[in-house]
């Protein structure tokens, strides 16, 4: 087992390496040179150049990504172009949106998902079955940041049940916080809720289809009996990837979803930085949400580990 | 507002309306604008944000502009200027003090009109400076200032947002930390989100009815148009959806000022760049295109059609929109004309607002209808300043010149639209020479008109400037004489 | 035809998806109105004989604005697609052929690492670098789609190299490379055709969702996403303007899923006999 | 409780149909407390779903008429949940896959234990216990099978084990074991027929013992059902039974479980192929590039020959090294010492399997399913050793080419334009036959080119083999687990076990009178017909 996490882990490293690799290379690449945006229209050149040099910007190739990733290493994101302040610190503010608002949507879909996806296999075929696939088919293929637009038509500018959007911070008490990430939530959780159930409830279907079920019948187990004690636990292992790719996507659709609610987080600061070019932000950013999605991942796989007991002592 | 939103989280009418009732026995106020300053030192950046959000709240100038444009005496109580018309000597203001707790002395305005217009001076309107010979210390109260060449137009240059009196010392972090000494003082800024600035104490002049101020800025108009409905924030000025006026106007929560602006919005031509150095080939687009069409479908009807760079409430305006009539006939004769029968393609390059790129879908079919295909292309502002105003390399472009009485910048041929044309250069220079009212009205007339026969660009409307506000919110601008948003007069009425 | 009726949702998702690309198709041709002619005397009209869907901000035909629209959507999902095909359906075969070995490793690793770039994360990288465009935009779905179908040919491949049919092709002397065209590909063609058909669809939300930030077509090209964004202050005066494009879409990926799902239900036995 | 005496399970006049397509028609038997019935028939014989049809494990859609009563209870009549309290509990069963049949995220004890906890109202500890009770006296000790154990520490044969322990955890009266012991090893098999026999002496249950092999049966039943198509063709006790077959059908099958092609067909006294001291070593990745490598030899220093026109038997059981081996001669895999010579030629020329050797081989596999590509046409697939020529014929020449090799094996040139799911498994192996066939080898390799078919067919292709044998004077390398198959078509016969050979000998001598103890330990394991009958 332990063999086994290390091993995951040193994975982890490298693919974090990697990634940092394109990222930095990615942006690298564009024309332009941040410090002319940062000092505007009639700067000066030994300023600019003086700028550079604190910026990092000096120095061959290799040297900038030393720099970089030393910084990152040690939570120094660097300089914002347009700001003139540590990233780290505006990251760190706009995690404390994005992340509970890609928590709450994760949990919002597990908590429909399970239950319809295992209601649905275990009365397969039936009408309920019938609606609870129609159901996920349509929230499958609705434009989440549409259903938001929606979403927002009605309960916040007609209903004005919930403020169309924005984000009052946690000092305003943790339950306004979490009533503004509601209605993103729920517009993010929604796809990700259906494909869930989905699987859920396929990846059951097959276990019901497996030998041990019929063991298990045998033994006396009623349908039921043998549903929650021997298919369900199997059932997951198929859904715990699933959980792992949707995290990506939670993030990633968040990057939409802030910007249809304006809430001040990770996403929107993306956008805002690719308009004031301030590519060292975006670097930043998207080389978080890749960490983010690498553990995520890595987390995954350990789960399986705790699901089946043939890989614990396997490899 | 806080209570407000717990209210709403119980749905019910009653807690909505009491809630509203707490809500507004309070002394701060919820701005909310669009563009977020980049920095905040309005003497170093063209950003008109920056003004807008610090312009006379935090910082103040020897004069300053009143809420109809006219020139007032702001640090400086009162001043002489001699006969030549060269020196002016500025009194100023006893017992002024900057937010640091300084006095503001003759120094400070030297310090500050000389930084303005020093070789590396980083000030985004140094023509307004480049006229002065010298800047004296007469007394600590008291300045002098020499011209080289008598400029009518000194006082109002003073008024400006980028000619504010700053502190030496506070010169090394004043990007992030200003020092002003204006009615309030700046707390925080969250990047990306809010600035706070709060009453301050010990004024020097009438002080501030509110106490706190928040600017948030809002850059989406979707977005925008949710918060001010949602009653997230209490004013939203220069409100950057006009298709959803009337409906703020219906509602009687609010109250909308739909104020007039510095800001001319052109179609601007790239006049070095062929076939747009061809002065036919611009006369043809101005006929090609129909303001009325752009006002009523960019901006829902709100703007004054304009046929010169020149604001229309001034007096001394002409209305040349004649010399453009909507003509797409005419306008495909002058490009036959002009040796373009077939038309050409151009590019056509738009900044984020609303009046641009919609305005620039507009006007694409417009000049498709006359054969001009045009390749649109959406800016940001860092890239429409990086390619368009800096590296001139464009077509076509849409933009709203906001800075007030900026028809100079047609005497510069290194402006980005590149008009380079001597008899205007002359005719803008005795301009700047005269102070007498009466001449200055008339060449400023013959300027108007010059430009708009040069077609240098297609002059398309009068930025107006829509002020959404809670009802019971007094004392805001309604118009935009100069970015700015001056709250120091603003209050609630209950 | 008769694997038509091995499934419930074949049919409904055959008739969408034709629907619409014919919708594409004959607007190369025919649109009801031009939408390049702007028409400010008569926007934002709601839904009348004149115009079924109403017109927008500009007067424009919605109608004929999403017939268009269709024609970019589908076609950057299409080519998105065909990329993710091109490269990753050879890479997966030529992983599986070699399977645990240098080649494997290295292209499972890189598909790792794309994987760990959502797809929009991509397109706002690919923007920030070259800025917005149609193009871009297929760039960045056609990259995420590599790892997809690289993985599924793969995993398929593997099960398949395991069949006693291809050791006997080895005992005819086939190479690897010839094995993998002959024996491997037609055998995972229909598990291609059933997830191309669902990368399809999620092609299509990726290049709305693009547009509707400004990362995707940019003006005048017509686009759903863009639509919809530039509807969205108007939401609350004229409806119809942000109804008719996310209809579009919703049933546009609609149809595919569903043609994907009865595809995958006609096409795989196996799964066919887990549904019976 | 009044008829109990009189019988255990009496199925009476059952008929069973699915969706309308009738399965079983009027099968009856019987089985007594303490005796075993055993349920002979092919696939499709209708035996298992007899079975199921006890417990009411049926798929959807099946609906039963006629009766089935145990110890008086009527099964057809009782509720869903009267059903679940008496499966486990009063009848156990027994499946045919133990690799599958276990839940791979539970331990052992908790499967067992799960068997009492469903039926009894007794505490987990108390369960445990008597879980663990259950294990022994199906053979896993505790000592050196702790009850935390996951299936997937286990072989095959310990599952069915475990299994076997669900099923008897309860002491129930009946046990039905479904093929037991079809997917293990002989030796593993004769265990757990031995200790099924045990359970049924010491607990006086009554077993129902259903398999497709006769002589499985033939030793262990004390009655006996033969079921053909969903019918019972024939039953009575064993003894009796074998001594007079009435019908036809059981005739042919116990002919056929007995068969012994008949084969004429002279051996040169030159090798064809020789093997010597060949060693095949897998070095396997743990995990990614960095995993520790691990070392596994699969073929451990094997030396042998074949001469021209000799049949050669390879016995052994599964992983004993033999599929390996056959890659290995192939030339499919490259060996890591010794070599492989092919009348005179090296098998693999650096690093290159050669061709000339490769065209004059050629390789039957076990699963006619698995062995062809689905999207071919028959002619397709049986030309594809053409590859290997340097000018594989064309046109009408190909035409006769696989004409000849279709009807050489009792197919008919026609039968080249259909898709191999248009054969049934035994014509699939004769395509198998045909596709080696078709460039004319000298040597072709049986892979256990017959385990998978019912014992008539398998008759009929051995048949086959023989007369190809003579034909086209082809020299055999039979690969196979089953000793009688083995014996009844090889001239000499390999023993392997775990990388080597362990014995060698002609085929009878070998049988008849084992050396090594593996060799007799196989013998004794293998199930055989009692003497005298056939």
């Amino acid at each position: 087992m332990l063999q086994y996490f290390l091993k995951r882990l040193l994975s982890l490293g490298l693919s974090l390496v990697a990634a940092s690799v394109v990222i930095f290379l990615a942006l690298e690449v564009v024309p332009g040179d941040p410090a002319s945006y940062m000092l505007g229209l009639n700067a000066q050149e030994d300023t600019l150049a003086a700028l550079r040099q604190e910026l990092g910007l000096g120095g061959s190739l290799f040297e900038r990504y030393a720099t970089w990733a030393g910084g990152l290493l040690v939570g120094d994101f660097g300089t914002s172009y347009t700001y003139r302040t540590p990233v780290a610190g505006m990251i760190a503010d706009r995690l404390w949106v994005s992340l509970p608002l890609a928590l709450y949507a994760l949990v919002l879909s597990t908590l429909i998902a399970f239950p319809a996806g295992i209601w649905a296999a275990s009365r397969r075929g039936s009408h309920a079955d019938g609606a609870v696939m129609g159901v996920t088919q349509l929230g499958i293929a609705i434009p989440n940041f549409w259903f938001a637009m929606l979403m927002v038509l009605v309960f916040a500018i007609n209903l004005r049940w919930f403020s169309a959007g924005g984000f009052p911070g946690w000092d305003a008490g943790f339950f306004v916080a979490l009533k503004a990430l509601t209605l993103p939530a729920i517009a993010l959780a929604l796809p990700q809720a259906s494909i869930l159930t989905r699987v859920m409830r396929s990846s059951l279907l097959d276990t019901l289809g497996e030998d041990f079920i019929r063991t298990a019948r045998a033994k006396g187990l009623s349908k039921g009996q043998a549903l929650w004690r021997h298919a369900v636990r199997n059932a997951l292992i198929p859904v715990l990837t699933i959980l792992g790719l949707q995290f990506s996507f939670l993030l990633a659709g968040a990057i939409i979803i802030e910007n249809v609610f304006f809430l001040p987080g990770l996403g929107r600061l993306v956008f805002q930085s690719i308009s004031a070019r301030d590519l060292i932000v975006v670097e930043s950013v998207v080389m978080l949400l890749v960490f983010a999605v690498i553990v995520v991942n890595f987390t995954v796989d350990m789960a399986y580990a705790w699901v089946d007991p043939r890989l614990r002592r396997r490899r | 507002m806080r209570l407000r939103k717990f209210g709403l989280g119980l749905v019910s009418a009653l807690a909505l309306a009491a809630s509203m009732g707490v809500a507004h026995a309070k002394s701060d106020i919820v701005v909310a604008m669009q563009l977020e300053p980049p920095h905040l030192d309005p003497t170093g950046a063209a950003a008109g944000a920056i003004d807008s959000v610090l312009y006379s709240n935090v910082f103040e100038g020897l004069t300053r502009f009143g809420p109809d444009g006219s020139v007032n005496p702001g640090l400086a109580e009162s001043w002489e200027i001699s006969e030549d018309g060269k020196t002016y000597t500025f009194k100023l203001h006893e017992g002024v003090k900057f937010h640091d707790g300084s006095d503001l002395t003759a120094d400070d305005v030297k310090f500050s009109l000389d930084r303005a217009r020093a070789d590396d001076s980083q000030n985004a309107q140094k023509a307004l400076f480049t006229g002065i010979e010298t800047v004296e210390v007469v007394d600590p109260l008291t300045v002098k200032v020499t011209l080289k060449e008598p400029n009518g137009s000194f006082l109002f240059n003073m008024a400006w947002g980028d000619a504010v009196i700053v502190a030496p010392e506070s010169i090394g972090d004043i990007k992030s930390k200003p020092i002003g000494t204006g009615a309030f003082k700046f707390t925080n800024w969250v990047q990306g989100d809010r600035i706070d600035l709060e009453k301050n104490a010990d004024y020097w002049g009438e002080p501030a009815k509110l106490d706190k101020v928040t600017f948030k800025f809002i850059s989406d108009p979707t977005a925008a148009f949710a918060a001010v409905m949602a009653e997230d924030v209490n004013a939203f000025v220069g409100f950057p959806a006009p298709e959803n006026l009337p409906q703020f106007e219906a509602d009687s929560r609010f109250q909308v000022l739909v104020g007039s602006t510095e800001g001319e919005t052109i179609l601007a031509a790239n006049n070095k760049l062929p076939p747009l150095d061809n002065i036919k080939v611009r006369e043809a687009i101005a006929h090609a295109v129909d303001r009325q069409a752009i006002i009523d479908g960019a901006m829902f009807g709100y703007g004054t059609p304009i046929g010169t760079h020149f604001a229309p409430h001034s007096p001394d305006y002409v209305d040349l929109t004649a010399n453009s009539q909507y003509d797409p006939e005419l306008a495909k004769k002058l490009l036959a004309e002009a040796g373009y029968a077939e038309g050409f393609t151009t590019t056509l390059k738009l900044p984020p607002p609303s009046y641009a790129r919609r305005g620039g879908e507009i006007i694409a079919a417009q000049l498709r209808a006359v054969g001009i295909e045009t390749e649109i292309s959406n800016l940001e502002w860092a890239q429409w300043l990086e390619q368009v105003f800096k590296g001139k390399d464009f077509g076509l472009t849409i933009v709203s010149h906001t800075e007030p009485m900026d028809i100079g910048i047609y005497a510069r041929p290194d402006y980005y639209f590149q008009y380079d044309n001597a008899d205007f250069q002359k005719l803008f220079a005795d301009l700047t020479a005269e102070d007498d009212p009466e001449k200055r009205s008339v060449l400023l007339k013959q300027a108007q008109e010059m430009i708009s026969k040069d077609y240098v660009n297609t002059y398309l409307f009068q930025l107006a400037f829509p002020t959404i506000a809670d009802a019971k919110i007094k004392g805001l601008w309604e118009n935009q004489p100069t970015q700015a948003t001056d709250l120091t007069a603003v209050y609630w009425e209950d | 035809m008769s694997l038509l009726f091995h499934s419930r949702t074949l049919l409904p998702g055959a008739v969408l998806t034709l629907l619409f690309t014919a919708a594409a198709l004959i607007s190369l041709v025919w649109v009801p109105y031009d939408t390049t002619v702007v028409d400010i005397a008569n926007r934002m009209k709601p839904p009348s004989w004149l115009h079924p869907f109403g017109t927008d901000q500009f007067g424009r035909d919605i109608l004929s604005m999403i017939m268009v629209g269709a024609r970019t959507s589908i076609a950057v999902a299409l080519v998105a697609v065909g990329i993710g095909m091109a490269v990753g359906v050879p890479l997966g075969l030529a992983a599986a052929a070699r399977k645990g070995g240098l080649m494997d490793e290295i292209i499972m690793r890189a598909n790792d690492l794309v994987f760990a770039f959502p797809s929009l994360l991509i397109a706002v990288m690919i923007t920030a670098v070259f800025g917005a465009s149609a193009l871009n935009a297929i760039i960045a779905i056609g990259i995420f789609n590599i790892p997809v179908f690289a993985r599924l040919t793969r995993g398929a491949a593997l099960s398949l190299w395991n069949r006693e049919y291809i050791l006997a092709a080895r005992v005819a002397g086939k190479g690897s490379a010839r094995i993998s065209l002959e024996h491997i590909l037609p055998n995972v063609a229909n598990l291609l055709i059933v997830q191309g058909t669902i990368q399809f669809s999620l092609g299509i939300l990726a290049e709305a969702g693009l547009s509707y930030v400004g990362l995707g077509a940019q003006p005048p090209t017509a686009s759903w996403g863009r639509m919809l964004a530039d509807s969205q202050t108007m939401i609350s005066l004229a409806p119809h303007l942000a109804l008719f494009p996310g209809l579009a879409i919703l049933l546009t990926v609609l149809g595919l899923n569903l043609l994907g799902d009865g595809l995958r239900d006609s096409l795989d036995p196996k799964l066919r006999r887990a549904r019976t | 409780m009044s008829r109990s005496e009189t019988g255990l399970l009496s199925i009476q006049d059952l008929s069973l149909s699915i969706h309308g397509l009738p399965i079983l028609k009027n099968v009856s038997m019987d089985v007594a407390p303490g005796r075993i019935l055993g349920v002979i028939g092919e696939s499709g014989s209708g035996k298992s779903i007899t079975a199921f049809s006890v417990l009411q494990l049926l798929p959807g859609g099946a609906s039963c008429t006629g009766s089935i009563t145990l110890s008086g209870k009527d099964i057809l009549s009782l509720s869903e949940a009267e059903l679940c309290g008496l499966r486990g509990r009063d009848v156990g069963m027994v499946f045919q896959e133990p690799m599958t049949a276990l839940n791979p995220l539970k331990t052992i004890g908790d499967q067992v234990a799960e068997t009492i906890l469903i039926h009894e109202r007794v505490s987990k500890a108390e369960a445990m216990v008597r879980a663990a009770d259950a294990l022994r006296r199906a053979e896993l000790p505790q000592e050196r099978f702790p009850l935390s154990r996951y299936p997937h520490e286990l072989s095959g044969g310990q599952r069915q084990r475990v299994v076997i322990a669900m099923a008897i955890a309860l002491r129930p009266k009946l046990l039905i074991a479904d093929e037991p012991t079809t997917a293990l090893d002989v030796t593993t098999q004769a265990q757990i027929l031995d200790l099924l026999k045990r359970l049924v002496a010491e607990g006086g249950m009554g077993l129902v013992l259903i398999s497709h092999d006769l002589a499985v049966v033939a030793d262990l039943a004390d009655d006996l059902v033969i079921m053909r198509q969903g019918e019972v063709v024939e039953s009575g006790p064993a003894k009796a039974l074998f001594g007079n077959l009435q019908h036809p059908y059981s005739r042919a099958l116990l002919e056929a479980s007995a068969h012994v092609p008949e084969r004429r067909q002279e051996v040169l006294d030159l090798p064809l192929l020789q093997v010597r001291e060949v060693v095949r070593d897998y070095t396997g990745h743990t995990h990614g590039w960095w995993g520790k490598t691990t070392q596994f030899r699969a073929v451990d220093g094997v030396s042998f020959e074949i001469r021209k026109g000799e049949s050669l038997g390879l016995v052994g059981e599964s992983g004993c090294g033999k599929s390996t081996l056959t890659r290995a001669i192939l030339g499919l895999e490259e060996v890591q010492g010794g070599e492989i010579l092919f009348d005179g030629l090296p098998v693999f020329t650096h690093h290159h399997a050669n061709q000339i050797v490769r065209r004059r081989m050629q390789v039957v596999f076990q699963d006619p399913y698995g062995s062809f590509n689905p999207r071919w046409k028959v002619d397709r697939l049986i030309t594809e050793p053409f590859h290997l020529l340097a000018n594989p014929p064309k046109g009408a020449e190909r035409d006769r080419a696989i004409a000849e090799a279709l009807e050489s094996v009792g197919l008919s040139a026609a039968d080249a334009q259909k898709y191999i799911h248009e054969f049934s498994g035994g014509q699939r192996q004769r395509i198998a036959i045909a596709r080696a066939l078709i460039i004319k080898p000298d040597l072709i390799i049986l892979d256990e080119a017959v385990s998978a078919l019912d014992v008539s067919v398998r008759a009929q292709v051995l048949d086959l083999l023989a007369d190809l044998a003579g034909r086209f004077g082809l020299t055999y390398l039979f690969i196979s687990h089953d000793l009688s198959v083995v014996r009844s078509i090889t001239d000499r016969v390999l023993v392997m076990k775990s990388g080597k050979i362990v014995e060698e000998g002609p085929t009878n001598t070998v049988f008849d009178r084992p050396s090594h103890p593996y060799t007799q330990q196989l013998v004794a394991a293998a199930p055989v017909l009692p003497a005298g009958i056939a």
